[in-house]
C-alpha cells in the first residue's frame, strides 16, 4: 500500500502542469471557473478541444491506434486533477467519452476511420438520443421505432434531456428495431446526422433559465444502415459497453476540492452572521470542514478503485457508489455555495456566469449587482439538482447496489 | 387552546383560492413575471376591487377589513399556493404594519386598501447579512424634515414599487421612512430574482425627506416590523410547499416506471410521507409565531425565529425532493413544481437563513 | 385560533401543580428523574399509584363511571406536561392505558366490577402479551394457541418483549383460537392470571444489561373463558379498540423540553472542546437550539392534535406521525446528553440510575464515577434505540400514513 | 498509488481470523469480559505465543515482528471483527509506539512480544475532555527521577494493566512517564464500560518513578503517538463494522415479515446499501490515516482526525441501523450485534469526538 504518486507520476503531472499553464488562456480559465452548472459552453469547450487536439490528449482512454495517449489509469487521473484545478472547461463528454468506446467497441472499420477522426478533432460535435417521455431510468421501456427501408431505416419518434443537441450535428440514438419478449432486446444503437430531413431540435429549458437540454423530434427519419454501430438489435449491449468503457477512472474530488477552495476565498470576502468575516463563522467553518474531510474519504475511495482496475479487478458497485457519493456531495457543495451567496444569491443573473447555451428569461444585460460568486450561486444550486436525477437518478442506483449485495 | 379557523376565514380562503384559479392561473401568473413590468397591474386592483383583499390587515377606520393576523396568515398562505409576484408581503403586510403602528396615516393605508401604493421593503444592504437591526444608511435631520444617504441591496418588488420602507440609523437608532419611488436623489437598478419576482438596488443620494416620511423609530419597532413580516413569509411557504407536495404525489402515482406507478416503490413512499411530515410541523411552527406577534418581544421573536428554522429547513427539504422525485421533469421551467422550488429556495434565506434564526433563538433563550 | 391556555386550564394546572407539590416525595422525584430508560421501576411506579388513587388521578382518561377523571383534552395534556415537569415517575401504562380500555370497551360487566378497581389502586400489575417470535411488527401473523376444552381456554405458546412481565401478577394476550383465511381473524383477547400453572417468565436482558422486557412461555396453560374480553375470535377488534382508546392525548413535547433542560444544566457544569464550559461551545448550543426549535413544532403539532380531537376530528396520519417525531427527536436528544456525558459516558454504571428492572452484567457497587448525568447517558442512549422500534417499527409507521396519503 | 495487500498481510489477516474464532468465539470473549477480572490471560497468552501478533509492530531487533503500520492495521481491523477486549491497542500498538520511540527499551519491549506486559493509556483527566496536550497531572523532578501528582479518568484496560502510560505535564511540557500498575502511591478504582471492557479512575498521589520513567516529551511527540492510536482504533472501527452489516444483510434475509425477507423491502434495502457505503468511505479513510502516518506532523494530524470524523459518522450510522434493522431482537444482549454496536459508541468518542476531530482538522487546515 502507498497513497503518494510514483515519481513518473510526478514527472507525468509537472509535463500536464505545464502544458496547462502555457496553452490555457486567461478567456478559456474563466469560462472554466464562471460556469453555472456542470456544462461548459459548447464555444469554449470547442476551442479548448482544438487545443488537445494539437496536443493528442482529446481522449486519454482511448486505444493508442485510435488516438489515445497510452496513459495508465493513475495518468488519467491526475490529468482529470490538474486539468480541473487549472479551470479548463471539460471537453464535451458525448462524442469522447460515449459515442467514441461504442464505435471503438462496436463499430464497422468505415465507421472508426469516418467518425474518430472527426470526433478528436471537434468538427463533429454530438449528442445523445436515449431518455423518452416515460422512458428515464427505465431506459429499455423506449419506443423511438426504425423500421427497415432496404439500405435504410426509417426513423420516428421523441427522445428528451439531450444535451447540447442544439449545437450538435451528429448523435448517437437507441432506436427500437423490433418488439421481442425482453425489452432490452431489438434495441440498435444508430449514429444520425442531425441535419438529415425530419430532425427537429426544441430547447428544453431548465429550471436555471438555459437551455442545454433539448427535445428531439424525429419524424421519418432516413439512416443509412451503414450508421447502425454493431449489429441491428444489439444496441443494448453496445449501450452497456460503452458505459463500462471507462471503469476506474471517475474523478470528483478533485472538482468538489476546487470548489471548496472558491467557496472559501468567497466566505472570506464576505460578511458572516455574526458581523465578521463568513469564513471565521464557526457553523460555516464546520460546514466546510466536513465537506472537505467527506472530500477526502472520497479521494480515498477513487484512489483505490482507480488502484483495483489497474490490477484487473473493479468490484460492480462501485461506479454507483461512487455516482451516489459523488452527486450528494456536489449538491452539498452548492449548498454552501449559496449559504455564502446571501441575499444576492436570490438575484437571476445568468449573465455573471457563462452559459452552457443560451439563456431564456428576461434579465438584466448591462453587467451584474453584488459579487461574481454570489450570482453564480442559485444557478449552480438550481442546476445541480439534477445531478442526483441524469444517468439513472440516486435511488436507481442504490437498487442497483441492493442487487449486487444480494439483497 | 383552539386551532380551528373561523367561518369567515374558511370563506375567506375560499373566496381567495378561487379568485386566484381564475384570474392568476399558473400561465398567466409566468406571463406577468416575465413581462417587461414583472407584474399584473389588473390582477392588483382585482385583489383590492373584487375582493378587497388588501386591506385584510388595515383597520376598519382607515377602510380596511379590520382582519387580525390569523386572517393575514390565511391570505398569505392562499397567495403563496398560487406564488403571486405582486407585493402582497411588502405592501398589505409590511406596509399595512408600519403605517399602522406610526398611527394616523389613514391617506396612506386606504391608498394601500385601493391598490394605489404598492410598497417595497428596503432593509439589507449589501454588508448586513440578514441584520435589519443596524444599518449604514445614515438618516440626518434638516430644516425640512430628513435627508437620507445610503445604499440597499436586494430590494424586492423595488421595480414596480410606489414607495420604498426604508432602514436608516438616525445616530445610533434604527428608524424607517416612507420614500416615494420617484423622489430626487433615489436610483434603482433593478433585476429579476431566481423566483420570478423582480428587485432593485437602490442608492440613496442626498435624498430629501419631509418630516412625515418618519414613520418608527427604534430596534424594537424594527425587529417586530421584521418578526410580523417573517411570520406571514411562513404562511406564504405553507402555501408552497403544499403545492409541491401535492403535485408530487400525483406525478407519482400517475409516472409509471418498470411497469408500475413511481408512487408504489416504498422509498419514494416514505420520502413523500416525510415531505408531509414536514410540512405538518412547519404549519405548526407558522401558527405558533401568527398567534405569538402579540406577545412580548422575547417570546414573540423566539416563536418567529424558531418558525424561521423549521420552515427553512422544510422548504429545503420538501423543495430537494418534489424535484428528485419528478425526475427529469422537475428539471424543466415548464413544469410548475421548478418554480415553486426556487420560490422555496429564495424563501428559506429571506429575512434571515436558518443558522441566523438559529442563534437568534439561542441567544433569547439564554436571556430567557 | 388561541394558543394560550385558558383562566379555568390556568387554574386546573395550579391545581395539578400544589398536588404535585405536596405528595411528590423527594425519593419519588429522584426516580422519576435518574430513570435509565422511559420505564420507571416498578416500586415507585406503584408507589406513586398509590398516592394518584388516594386522589382518583390514575385514569384520567377513563370514563367517569370507572373511575375517570372527566377532564377535557386539554386538561389531560396540562396533567402530563406537569406530571413530567415535576418529575413524577409514570405509572405503567399497561393497565391503565392498555388493558382498561379494552375492558372499558369490550368486557363484561363482571370484568369491569372485577379488574378495573385492582387495575386503578395497584392490587394487580398488569402486561402485555402480543408479539413472538417472528410475529412483531406483522403481529396478525401469531402463533400463539388457545384450544377450546369447555369452561376454559388451553393456552400453548411464545411471547416476546412483555415490559414488566416478572412483576407483574396479570397479563392480557393475544391467542389464535382459529386459523382462517385473514390471520386477523380467529384471534382472542384473553387476561391470564400471571400465577398460573403452566406460565413461565424468562428475563430478556437488554443491550443496557437491564431487564425490563421478557419472554412468556405458556405450556397448556388452562384460562376461564370468563376471562376473554369480547367474543372469542373478536380480539383483533378489542386490539384496534384500545389503541384508539385515547386519541389526541399524546404527549413527546413535554418531556422533551424537561430532557433538554436537564441536558442543558448539566453542559453548564461540565468542560467543553474548546476549554470553556460545553454549553458555551457554538456547536453544542447550536444542537441544543435546534433540538427546542424541533420540539416546539412538535408541541404546536400536539396542542392540533388536541384542539382536532376535542373537536371530534382525528386525521388517522396523526398518531403515527407522532410515534415517529416524537421518537426520532427522543433518540436525537440521547445523542445530545452522551455527547456531554464526554468520556465518563463510555463507563457502565447502571447503579448510577433508577434502573426499571435487575441489573445484570457485572458493575461497582459501590457508588460511581464521574457526574450522574454523565452515567445516566449511555443508558439512555443505547435503551432509546428501541423508541424506533417498539410499538410499530418506525418504517412501519411510514407505511401506514402512505397508505393514509393514498400513495 | 496502490491499495493492495501484501501476500503476507493477506497471511495474517486469515491466519489471526482463523484463530479467533476458534479461541475467543463470541461466547467465550463475553465470558472474559464478564468474568470477574474481566479479560482471558490464556487468550492473551496465545496471541503472543501461538501467533506472536503481540508484537506485530515491535521491531525485529527487540523480538518483535517488524511489521510496518499497514500490518498493525490488518490485526487491528480483525481484532475489531472479534470484539477484542484485551488490550491490544493500548499495549501493542501505543505501548509499542511510546516505548519504540522512547528508544533503548528493548527488554519492555520484549515483554510486550511475550505477553508479559499489558499496558493502559491513561491521558484523559475529568477535565480533559478530548484534549490530551495539556494534562494536569504534574511530573516533578526528584533526586532520584519523577514524582508524579493528579487524577486521570476513564483510563480503559487499567484494572488489568501492568503498566499504566501517563500523560503529565513537566512544566509547561506534556510528557509520558512509564509507571508500575503495583507503584506505591497509584490507587485504581475499577469499573465496567458499556463495550465490555473494563476502565478505571486513577489517583496518583506522590508516585516515586526512577529516571527511566520518562517516555517521551514534548507535544508533538504526544501527539503523534494520539494519532498512531487513533488511526488503529479507526482500524478497529472497520472490524466492527463489517460485522454489524454483515450480520444485518443475514438477518434481513432470513427475518420475515408479512410473507416476506425483510430484505425484500425497498427501504432497508437502501439503508444497507448506505451502511455498505458508509463503511467503504470509512475504509477510505482509515488507509489515508495509516498511511500517513509518517508524513509530516500537520498532514498526519489533517488525516487522522478527517479520519476519525468519517468512522465516527460511520460508527453511529451503521450502529443505529444495524440496531434497527435487527428490530426488537437489536435490543437483547443475546444478539451480538448489541455488543458490537455499544463497542462502536464508544469507538465515536474515544480519542476525541467528531465534533472535537472536525475541529482540529479545521484548524490544521486554516494554518496550511
Amino acid at each position: 500500500m502507498e497513497i503518494a504518486w510514483s515519481a513518473d507520476e510526478i514527472a507525468f503531472r509537472d509535463e500536464v502542469r505545464a502544458f496547462l499553464a502555457e496553452k490555457l488562456t486567461d478567456e478559456l480559465r474563466a469560462s472554466g471557473a464562471h460556469m453555472t452548472s456542470v456544462y461548459a459552453d459548447p464555444g469554449h469547450a470547442r476551442a479548448w478541444q482544438a487545443i488537445l487536439h494539437e496536443k493528442g490528449w482529446v481522449a486519454p482512454a482511448w486505444p493508442v491506434e485510435h488516438g489515445g495517449t497510452g496513459w495508465s489509469l493513475a495518468q488519467r487521473y491526475i490529468w482529470q486533477r490538474e486539468r480541473i484545478a487549472a479551470g479548463a472547461p471539460p471537453v464535451s463528454p458525448m462524442g469522447v467519452q460515449m459515442c467514441g468506446p461504442a464505435i471503438i467497441g462496436h463499430g464497422s472499420d468505415a465507421q472508426k476511420a469516418f467518425f474518430l477522426p472527426r470526433m478528436l478533432s471537434g468538427e463533429h460535435f454530438w449528442c445523445q438520443g436515449y431518455s423518452e417521455t416515460g422512458s428515464g431510468s427505465d431506459l429499455a421501456s423506449l419506443k423511438c421505432r426504425a423500421e427497415d427501408d432496404g439500405d435504410h431505416l426509417v426513423v420516428t419518434g421523441q427522445k428528451l434531456w439531450s444535451t447540447h443537441a442544439h449545437a450538435a450535428n451528429w448523435g448517437f440514438f437507441l432506436v427500437r428495431t423490433a418488439t421481442l419478449d425482453r425489452p432490452q432486446q431489438g434495441i440498435t444503437f444508430l449514429l444520425i446526422d442531425m441535419a438529415s430531413p425530419g430532425v427537429t431540435v426544441v430547447p428544453t429549458v431548465s429550471p436555471a433559465g438555459e437551455n442545454i437540454q433539448n427535445e428531439i423530434f424525429l419524424d421519418a427519419v432516413r439512416v443509412p444502415k451503414s450508421n447502425v454501430v454493431g449489429a441491428i438489435g444489439d444496441g443494448w449491449t453496445v449501450a452497456k459497453y460503452l458505459l463500462e468503457f471507462e471503469r476506474g477512472g471517475a474523478a470528483y474530488a478533485p472538482g468538489l476540492q476546487i470548489d471548496l477552495d472558491e467557496i472559501e476565498q468567497f466566505a472570506g470576502e464576505v460578511r458572516g452572521d455574526d458581523g465578521g468575516r463568513l469564513i471565521d463563522d464557526a457553523a460555516f467553518a464546520d460546514a466546510i470542514a466536513q465537506a472537505r474531510i467527506d472530500v477526502l474519504a472520497l479521494e480515498v475511495f477513487e484512489f483505490r478503485a482507480m488502484s483495483d482496475a489497474s490490477a484487473g479487478r473493479y468490484p460492480h458497485a462501485i461506479p454507483s457508489l461512487m455516482k451516489i457519493r459523488g452527486t450528494e456531495l456536489q449538491q452539498r457543495i452548492t449548498e454552501l455555495r449559496l449559504l455564502a451567496a446571501g441575499r444576492y444569491g436570490m438575484a437571476y443573473q445568468p449573465q455573471a456566469g457563462v452559459s452552457a447555451g443560451p439563456v431564456h428569461f428576461p434579465h438584466a444585460d448591462g453587467g451584474f449587482v453584488g459579487p461574481r460568486e454570489a450570482a453564480i450561486a442559485p444557478m449552480r444550486y438550481v442546476s445541480e439538482r439534477a445531478a442526483s436525477i441524469y444517468a439513472g437518478t440516486n435511488e436507481i442506483q442504490r437498487n442497483i447496489i441492493a442487487k449486487i449485495m444480494g439483497l | 387552546m383552539d386551532f380551528s379557523f373561523t367561518d369567515d376565514q374558511r370563506q375567506l380562503r375560499d373566496a381567495l383560492r378561487g379568485y386566484l384559479e381564475r384570474e392568476n392561473s399558473f400561465s398567466a401568473r409566468t406571463a406577468s413575471a416575465r413581462s417587461a413590468s414583472g407584474w399584473s397591474e389588473s390582477l392588483w386592483r382585482g385583489l383590492a376591487d373584487d375582493l378587497g383583499i388588501l386591506g385584510v390587515g388595515v383597520a376598519e377606520t382607515a377602510g380596511g377589513a379590520g382582519g387580525n393576523a390569523i386572517d393575514m396568515m390565511v391570505a398569505s398562505e392562499e397567495l403563496g399556493a398560487n406564488l403571486l409576484v405582486e407585493p402582497f408581503l411588502e405592501t398589505s403586510v409590511i406596509g399595512a404594519a408600519a403605517l399602522g403602528a406610526a398611527g394616523g396615516r389613514e391617506a396612506e393605508l386606504a391608498a394601500i386598501v385601493s391598490g394605489d401604493m404598492r410598497c417595497a421593503f428596503a432593509w439589507a444592504e449589501a454588508e448586513s447579512r440578514f441584520d435589519p437591526a443596524a444599518p449604514a444608511t445614515a438618516a440626518t435631520r434638516t430644516a425640512a424634515g430628513w435627508r437620507l444617504d445610503g445604499r440597499k441591496a436586494v430590494v424586492t418588488a423595488a421595480p414596480y414599487a410606489t414607495h420604498l420602507l426604508v432602514t436608516a440609523r438616525d445616530g445610533d437608532e434604527p428608524a424607517l421612512f416612507l420614500v416615494g419611488a420617484d423622489a430626487a436623489g433615489l436610483s434603482l437598478r433593478g433585476y429579476p430574482m431566481i423566483d420570478g419576482r423582480r428587485a432593485a438596488d437602490a442608492v440613496f443620494d442626498a435624498v430629501s425627506l419631509p418630516e412625515a416620511a418618519l414613520l418608527l423609530r427604534g430596534e424594537e419597532a424594527t425587529e417586530r416590523l421584521c418578526d410580523i413580516a417573517t411570520a406571514m413569509l411562513g404562511a406564504e411557504a405553507l402555501g408552497v410547499m403544499r403545492v409541491m407536495l401535492d403535485d408530487t404525489i400525483s406525478f407519482t402515482k400517475e409516472r409509471r416506471q418498470f411497469g408500475q406507478p413511481i408512487a408504489g416503490f416504498q422509498v419514494l413512499q416514505h420520502r413523500m410521507v416525510d415531505m408531509y411530515m414536514q410540512l405538518e410541523l412547519a404549519t405548526s411552527a407558522v401558527y405558533r409565531a401568527v398567534l405569538s406577534l402579540d406577545a412580548a418581544p422575547a417570546e414573540r421573536a423566539r416563536a418567529v425565529s424558531a418558525m424561521k428554522v423549521t420552515v427553512a429547513g422544510a422548504c429545503r427539504f420538501v423543495g430537494q425532493n418534489a424535484i428528485q422525485l419528478h425526475g427529469g421533469m422537475g428539471m424543466t421551467d415548464e413544469v410548475r413544481v421548478s418554480h415553486y422550488f426556487r420560490r422555496a429556495t429564495v424563501i428559506e434565506s429571506e429575512f434571515g437563513s436558518a443558522d441566523w434564526h438559529r442563534r437568534r433563538f439561542a441567544a433569547l433563550s439564554r436571556a430567557a
